[in-house]
């Protein structure tokens, strides 16, 4: 019962947010804490391999890239009604846009997972870096999709029966999206598959001795990740309606692997709560001073030398528990 | 030149050792023995500075190191063989013997590498190869071998006669026991009880963190029932 | 008689160092068959290329008639070789339970399975209660693996290869870092698996070697240069004198 | 003739840029095992101390300690007051926290020398051109470049690889506690080879500063190529680093320089153009994941 | 008291950070030499910097307008930027009025009713430059850009009006720091002129080092206004002079709308007065004109009508407003010189292009 508690708190504070924003005034919240909802998908999958797996990929921001590209692509196509490749025509429907975008992201993250997964440790790191730059770098040159600039998106994806120039309905769609996304991520790093991930993370040559393909698993584990940060990215296209190279430059990469870090490890609500941290770190710093990354930079200094496994692991020392 | 009194040490939450108490004389030498999990490889951590301990006193050599970094510790002359060997695996086997190599209490007569070599024929075979190729028995012999570059004092060791072959391991008894003709403190652990009741002159029992029994070689045959039930033999 | 593996010029050079040199062994069916050697003979060498972490240069493998030289590891713990490190191998982070159990997993299959709650798995859990019951490690099952002492790491990584279940156990030191009780402790499990399955047992412990073993076979500088009982092996000169020694153990 | 041999030398001086940027990372991450994202900080805080001591006293060789000073200083203070409580910690704590220094250094050099980026003199002496070879004029400046590179990298290569303290190094990366057991202060070396990193991210920002801009975020576009350089050499390997450099130099300027007129040998000219321009602009991440493909942990790789 | 309050999304961490500060220091310097008002109506801006990602500027502009009900938003640098920023404030109603960026997407189709541009349209720059070129009778050019939209607008629009051959057309990478296999290759093309188009330390790096292949006094050079701000010229140091640069505002102007601002500008701040801080100072003189008609940001009409009339005195001299919005003004040629502390200096020169608009004016319809 007690494991509901958490879960049920950040669903009903989300769930709560735009009223509280209108109670309060400050509609911005609602935008806040949608990006943190997008973000801390992101992050989620990105611990699945980083966190449970092991796996330090330093690209994940291209799949959330690619998933938002495919809603700016699909919705640029739908436009000017040109198909693509002149065979497929362009959508507008949120129920095909998702699916779509994950498809694709899970793709680029099947064919690079593939690629990349024969290195490890440091290796590892880097060409995950250099297949996502590489990304970064065509789309940067995709002049038919407005290359450096990007797709501007003047229209949500439409949802049948909802009206999604309406920010709150967009709002909640959001939300549906990410509580169906995380009871999602709560059943797979539970399941066998989500056992046999953690065993890799800890030792990879034991999972083999055990009979453990270990190569399989993780591109399946890279795969579902490429395929959540898609869905994120596919979101904040929406949710932006704007999409650009800049959603899967490195430095986006850099972020969404601190939002996990801060938020601690391998833990589920990790990168929920290091999500939020950053983003509301940074929105209301920024708001503060122009020199407000030099608070945030003391305050994350802060953050990691003297807690040990990030928010979740203060809260758990804090509490008392074992560490 | 070693005494620990009524030490206490523990790992995060667990309290692993509650009341150890040894002496370690001048020129003698001394074993710890017990069964797996009972608190030997913690004390001797807690000597070296390893592991802080948490009660108790530690006096090496007149100094209270009680809390002293490692490297006090192994400056005042402690040479330890570790548990499992922790061989430096990206240094080469003559670099992983020279890199920590020091006569830091002027010894006349230091080991140096050619010593070693002579002792370990196998090292100087395998001086260029990174040590984390090496066998584990030759990584056995490399760990003997460093903590003997370093002159120590008092030489510890923890099973350093883990997965040595039979010959090499009567060979390291040989070098023991010279070692001790010639005044060097040892503490050791191993397992080979026969062998240890030979060398030593006193032992160590501990069960759960506690020094349960202690006694020379002929104390050992006396009590056998006792130390049977803590050791089996 | 039939073998369960059968070893056929297996080769591995390590640049210059030929690490096994020519190698033909076999083990027969319901065997103990202990490997002995000088240090680095090419023991643990031989091991790793039978489980096929290493890739043999050169020879052939079979397990129970099937040529497994080119298989990878994986494949062949699922025709039934097992094994243990001789540096311990383990998950450090997981408890003692969660390690065998994810052995146990291992075996059971349904790894790729997202949907299922692991802890949901009751045969998984309760074959792990039996094979943990059955060991030293009884009481420690919900330690952290990483705070287990050195001589325990070393039992269970027995346990951990028992629970896949293996035709063909390959033990690379098992009893170095074990006390003396639990060493004798140990020679009786293993004597216990007798005919249950086969063993390969690489030790440097002549006690628990000859006490075990069905037939021994000696590897020196990558060669295997006898085969024989223990009797045969002991009174040999040239086993004598590269690796016995005189030790009054 | 005379232009493939120039680019040539553009290549290798190019690479030996790239080295001399990449030989504090080479030392810090590679042998000292921390993953410093900072390391581009020092590089331009060496740059901003050096220009300043060089304008203020008008000599560009009095900027060179300057730069050194206050990098191998930072590094100082880095080291004792953040890394230093990070070494038993996973590599990640490290990403984050050298994270948090970049954006407190980067905000400090803002309040410090404002937003502009500042002028590094180049000394008369280096003006114009020299002529190497008949028809081949260089500029003498990087001829300097070149020879600072050189005697750093055999200056690092003796040291990791021929000293104690270079096999100390090495062996507290994988073992710090044993390492301290047989009697070697290794906070005190870590501190001082975590100094030496930095003062060479200095000298690299100094002496690259009168070629590039001397600005606010010079470390993060550098950064990601040298961790390139670093990881293509195999991590660990000063040798490795350095080879990697001029591969990487030769080959990227000898894409730039040739491939789009190649390409037009055989296709439309704007493809041509476009391909060519693609290529080379992911021109270093295509190697380095062309070369961890083939060679996994790298050209060189450290053993272990 | 009920000041009007203008929400400032802009750009002040990273190497371009100097950029946003310019801008916001010249809007707030319309503003102080007013009095802190805008044509007789009290102004406050509120400041935030976007860290040049589109996400937060997106962010910023609505807590601007649904939380402390900001009306008139400015500020933004960079295209990317108000790509996902400036859509989402005039759909909103609020009135958006550009300093510096205008990417084509917004100029052409994309244009709105409540998107203004002050600063001019982005291929303009570069389209300024090619006249330069043709003007001063070169027939041969090599073109030089980073390999990204920008890079090859720069290249595009330079093309549009040099008319001329180009000889060489090279793209660069994106964050490059080395030019000499560049230099080498324009050796070997012996151009009569080189055009390059490098942001921010790109440029500065490739101004330096074209200086030291020994090219500068070899191969002219003309070059558009962001490769040539006071800040890059201080940065590069000797290695500009002699370079030929086209701008649609120089320090130098004679009007007295100019003089005013560079007076006031010198005395408050110790750093070069760039063209942002131009960009940011008309922008304040643009609202000032039309709060003056106004007395208010309530009417968005009015105000959006009153806006479009460009009714102020601009520090470049003649301005309007075209179809689309952006500004119609005249392009000169400067000219790079040594300054008497041997710092370079930019000198104007002469008009280029007269009452210039931009060629997505016609797509716009509005
Ligand atoms: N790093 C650690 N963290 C937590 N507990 C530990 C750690 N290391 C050892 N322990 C626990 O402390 C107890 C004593 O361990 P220690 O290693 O001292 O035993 P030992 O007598 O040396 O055993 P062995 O013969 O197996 O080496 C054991 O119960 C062990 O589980
Ligand atoms: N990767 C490697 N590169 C070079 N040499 C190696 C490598 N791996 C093992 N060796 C060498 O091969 C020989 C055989 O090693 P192996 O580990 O098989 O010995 P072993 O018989 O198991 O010895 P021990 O009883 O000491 O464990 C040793 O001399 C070792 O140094
Ligand atoms: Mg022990
Ligand atoms: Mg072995």
């Amino acid at each position: 019962m007690r494991k509901l508690i958490l879960p049920i708190l950040l669903i009903a504070i989300f769930a709560l947010m735009p009223l509280i924003a209108d109670m309060v005034g400050k509609n911005a919240l609602m935008t806040l804490s949608a990006r943190i909802l997008m973000y801390a998908m992101a992050a989620a999958s990105l611990n699945l391999i980083l966190g449970y797996g092991g796996m330090v990929s330093f690209g994940h921001a291209a799949y959330f890239g690619v998933g938002a590209y495919v809603v700016g692509i699909l919705y640029s196509h739908w436009m000017s009604e040109v198909p693509i490749f002149g065979l497929f025509p362009g959508s507008n429907q949120l129920f095909v846009t998702l699916p779509i975008a994950m498809v694709m992201s899970g793709l680029a993250a099947l064919v690079i997972g593939a690629l990349s997964l024969r290195t490890g440790g440091v290796q590892f790191i880097m060409i995950t870096l250099a297949f996502a730059q590489m990304i970064f770098f065509l789309f940067v040159s995709l002049t038919a999709y407005g290359g450096e600039d990007g797709i501007i998106i003047r229209r949500a994806n439409e949802v049948p029966g909802l009206n999604m120039r309406d920010k709150t309905t967009v709002y909640y769609v959001i939300l549906v999206v990410a509580v169906l996304y995380f009871a999602w991520m709560w059943r797979v790093v539970h399941s066998s598959f989500g056992q046999v991930l953690k065993g890799i993370r800890q030792n990879e040559r034991r999972m083999e001795a055990m009979g453990i393909a270990t190569y399989r698993y993780k591109l399946y584990a890279f795969v579902l990740a490429g395929m959540g940060a898609g869905l994120a990215g596919a979101l904040m296209a929406n949710f932006l309606r704007f999409t650009s190279p800049d959603m899967m430059h490195w430095t986006k990469s850099g972020e969404m692997i601190i939002m996990v870090i801060l938020g601690g490890l391998g833990t589920f609500f990790g990168p929920i709560l290091g999500a939020a941290a950053f983003l509301i770190l940074e929105f209301y710093l920024a708001s503060w001073t122009e020199h407000w990354q030099l608070g945030l930079g003391l305050i994350l200094l802060v953050v990691v030398l003297f807690t040990k496994g990030g928010i979740i692991g203060a809260i758990a020392r804090l509490k008392g528990g074992r560490e | 030149m070693l005494t620990v009194d009524g030490l206490q040490a523990g790992y995060g939450h667990a309290q692993v050792l509650f009341d150890v108490s040894l002496q370690v004389n001048e020129g003698e030498l001394i074993t710890l023995m017990g069964r797996n999990g009972m608190g030997k490889t913690t004390t001797v951590r807690s000597v070296m500075g390893l592991l802080g301990p948490r009660g108790g006193r530690i006096v090496f050599d007149g100094k209270d190191i009680h809390g002293a970094a490692p490297e006090r510790v192994a400056r005042l002359g402690a040479g330890l063989v570790p548990e499992g060997r922790q061989v430096f695996p990206t240094l080469t086997v003559r670099e992983n013997l020279i890199a920590t190599a020091a006569n830091r209490l002027n010894r006349p007569d230091p080991w140096t590498l050619d010593k070693v070599y002579a002792l370990f024929p196998r090292m100087k075979e395998r001086a260029g190869q990174m040590a984390g190729t090496l066998s584990g028995g030759e990584q056995q012999m490399l760990a003997v071998g460093r903590a003997l570059m370093t002159n120590p004092k008092l030489l510890i060791l923890d099973e350093a006669t883990e997965g040595l072959a039979p010959v090499i391991r009567a060979e390291i008894w040989h070098v023991i026991e010279q070692l001790k003709a010639q005044g060097q403190s040892i503490l050791l652990i191993d397992k080979n009880i026969a062998v240890l009741k030979r060398l030593a002159d006193r032992h160590y029992i501990l069960e759960k963190g506690n020094v349960v029994w202690s006694g020379t070689g002929a104390d050992l045959d006396r009590d056998a029932e006792r130390v049977h039930a803590y050791v089996g033999v | 008689m039939t073998e369960i593996l059968r070893i056929e010029n297996l080769q591995k050079r390590f640049g210059g160092l030929v690490a096994t040199d020519n190698v033909s062994l076999d083990v027969h069916t319901g065997e103990i068959h202990a490997l002995i050697g000088p240090n680095g003979a090419g023991k643990s060498t031989l091991i790793n290329q039978l489980c096929g972490e290493l890739r043999q240069d050169a020879g052939v493998i079979h397990l129970a008639g099937r040529d497994i030289s080119h298989m990878p590891a994986p494949e062949r713990v699922d025709l039934g070789l097992g094994r243990t490190f001789q540096v311990t191998s383990l998950l450090e982070d997981f408890t003692v339970a969660e390690n065998v159990g994810l052995a146990v997993q291992a075996r059971d299959g349904g790894n790729f399975r997202i949907f299922d709650r692991v802890t949901g798995r009751t045969s998984v859990w309760e074959e792990t209660g039996h094979l943990l019951s059955g060991s030293l490690l009884n009481d420690r099952r919900d330690a952290r693996v990483a705070d287990l002492s050195h001589g325990e790491k070393k039992q269970l990584e027995l346990v951990m290869a028992l629970a896949t279940q293996p035709r063909l156990l390959l033990l690379d030191e098992p009893m170095a870092g074990l006390g003396h009780l639990e060493s004798q402790q140990m020679i009786d499990t293993l004597n216990g698996l007798r005919g249950e399955m086969s063993m390969l047992l690489v030790e440097h412990d002549m006690e628990a070697v000859f006490a075990l073993a069905d037939r021994i076979s000696v590897l020196v500088y990558g060669q295997v240069i006898m085969t024989g009982t223990a009797d045969e092996v002991r009174n040999d000169p040239r086993v004598r004198e590269a690796y016995l020694g005189t030790e009054d153990a | 003739m005379i232009l493939i041999l120039e680019q040539l030398l553009n290549g290798l001086q190019y690479g030996v840029m790239l080295f001399l940027l990449a030989a504090g990372l080479t030392l810090i991450f590679g042998i000292m095992g921390v993953i410093n994202l900072a390391h581009g900080s020092l590089y331009m805080i060496g740059a901003f101390a050096g220009t300043w001591v060089a304008t203020t006293t008008g000599s560009f060789w009095l900027g060179i300690p300057g730069g050194l000073i206050a990098a191998a200083l930072v590094g100082f203070l880095v080291e004792a007051t953040v890394i230093r409580k990070l070494y038993a910690r996973d590599h990640l704590d490290q990403v984050l926290a050298t994270f948090a220094l970049i954006l407190i250094f980067n905000q400090l050099i803002i309040l410090i020398f404002g937003r502009q980026p500042i002028f590094t003199p180049l000394p008369e002496v280096f003006y114009g051109s020299v002529e190497i070879i008949p028809g081949l004029f260089y500029p003498p400046y990087r001829l300097l470049i070149i020879a600072v590179g050189l005697l750093v990298a055999v200056g690092l290569y003796v040291l990791i690889n021929r000293t104690r303290v270079g096999m100390l190094v090495r062996a507290g990366s994988t073992n710090r506690d044993m390492v301290r057991a047989l009697g070697v202060d290794v906070r005190l070396l870590y501190t001082v080879v975590f100094g030496l990193g930095a003062l060479l991210a200095g000298l690299a920002g100094y002496m690259t500063g009168p070629i590039l801009a001397v600005q606010v975020g010079m470390g993060e576009d550098i950064l990601l190529a040298t961790f390139v350089v670093v990881v293509i050499g195999g991590v660990g390997s000063i040798k490795g680093a350095f080879v990697a450099g001029i591969g990487l130099g030769v080959v990227d300027t000898m894409l730039r320089a040739f491939l789009p007129t190649i390409l037009r040998g055989f296709m439309a000219p704007s493809d041509a153009d476009a391909i060519g321009a693609s290529v080379s602009s992911m021109g270093i991440f295509l190697l380095m994941a062309i070369v961890l493909l083939i060679r996994p942990k790298g050209l060189f790789a450290a053993g272990g | 008291e009920d000041a009007v309050r203008i929400g400032v999304i802009t750009t002040l961490s990273g190497p371009a950070g100097y950029l946003g500060q310019d801008v916001r220091d010249g809007l707030q310097l319309a503003i102080d030499m007013e009095g802190g008002t805008l044509g007789g109506v009290p102004v406050e801006l509120v400041v935030e910097d976007d860290g040049l990602k589109p996400g937060n500027g997106r962010q910023i502009a609505e807590k601007y307008m649904s939380d402390e009900g900001i009306k008139l938003l400015t500020g933004i640098i960079f295209s990317n930027v108000a790509g996902a920023t400036v859509p989402d404030i005039v759909d909103n109603g609020a009135l958006y009025i550009s300093p510096n960026a205008g990417p084509s997407n917004l100029a052409g189709k994309g244009c709105h009713e409540n998107y203004f541009v002050v600063s001019w349209q982005n291929d303009a720059l570069h389209e300024a430059a090619g006249a330069a070129a043709k003007k001063l009778g070169y027939t041969k050019a090599f073109a030089l850009a980073p390999n990204y939209q920008a890079g090859k607008d720069a290249i595009a629009g330079f093309k549009r009006t040099f008319g001329g051959e180009v000889v060489g057309e090279v793209y660069t990478q994106l964050g490059q720091t080395d030019y000499s296999a560049e230099m080498a290759q324009i050796r070997a093309a012996d151009p009569e002129v080189v055009f390059q188009f490098h942001p921010g330390g790109m440029g500065i790096a490739f101004l330096r080092q074209y200086q030291q292949a020994g090219l500068l006094g070899t191969i002219p050079m003309v070059l558009s206004e962001p490769s040539t701000d006071a800040v890059v010229l201080n940065a590069v140091g000797e290695a500009a002079v002699g370079i030929t640069a086209t701008a649609h505002w120089n320090r130098d102007f004679d009007n007295e709308a100019n003089k005013a601002f560079v007076a006031a500008w010198d005395e408050k701040y110790d750093r070069p007065i760039t063209y942002y801080a131009s960009q940011g100072y008309d922008t304040g003189l643009l609202i000032a004109s039309a709060l003056r008609e106004t007395g208010g940001v309530d009417d968005i009409d009015a105000l959006r009508e009153a806006v479009r009339k460009a009714d102020f005195d601009s520090v470049r001299g003649a301005f309007s407003f075209g179809k689309n919005q952006h500004p119609v003004h005249n392009w000169y040629q400067l000219d790079i010189v040594a300054g008497e502390d041997g710092k370079p200096m930019a000198v104007t020169k002469e008009v280029l292009l007269e009452n210039y608009g931009d060629s997505y004016a016609d797509q716009c319809e509005m």
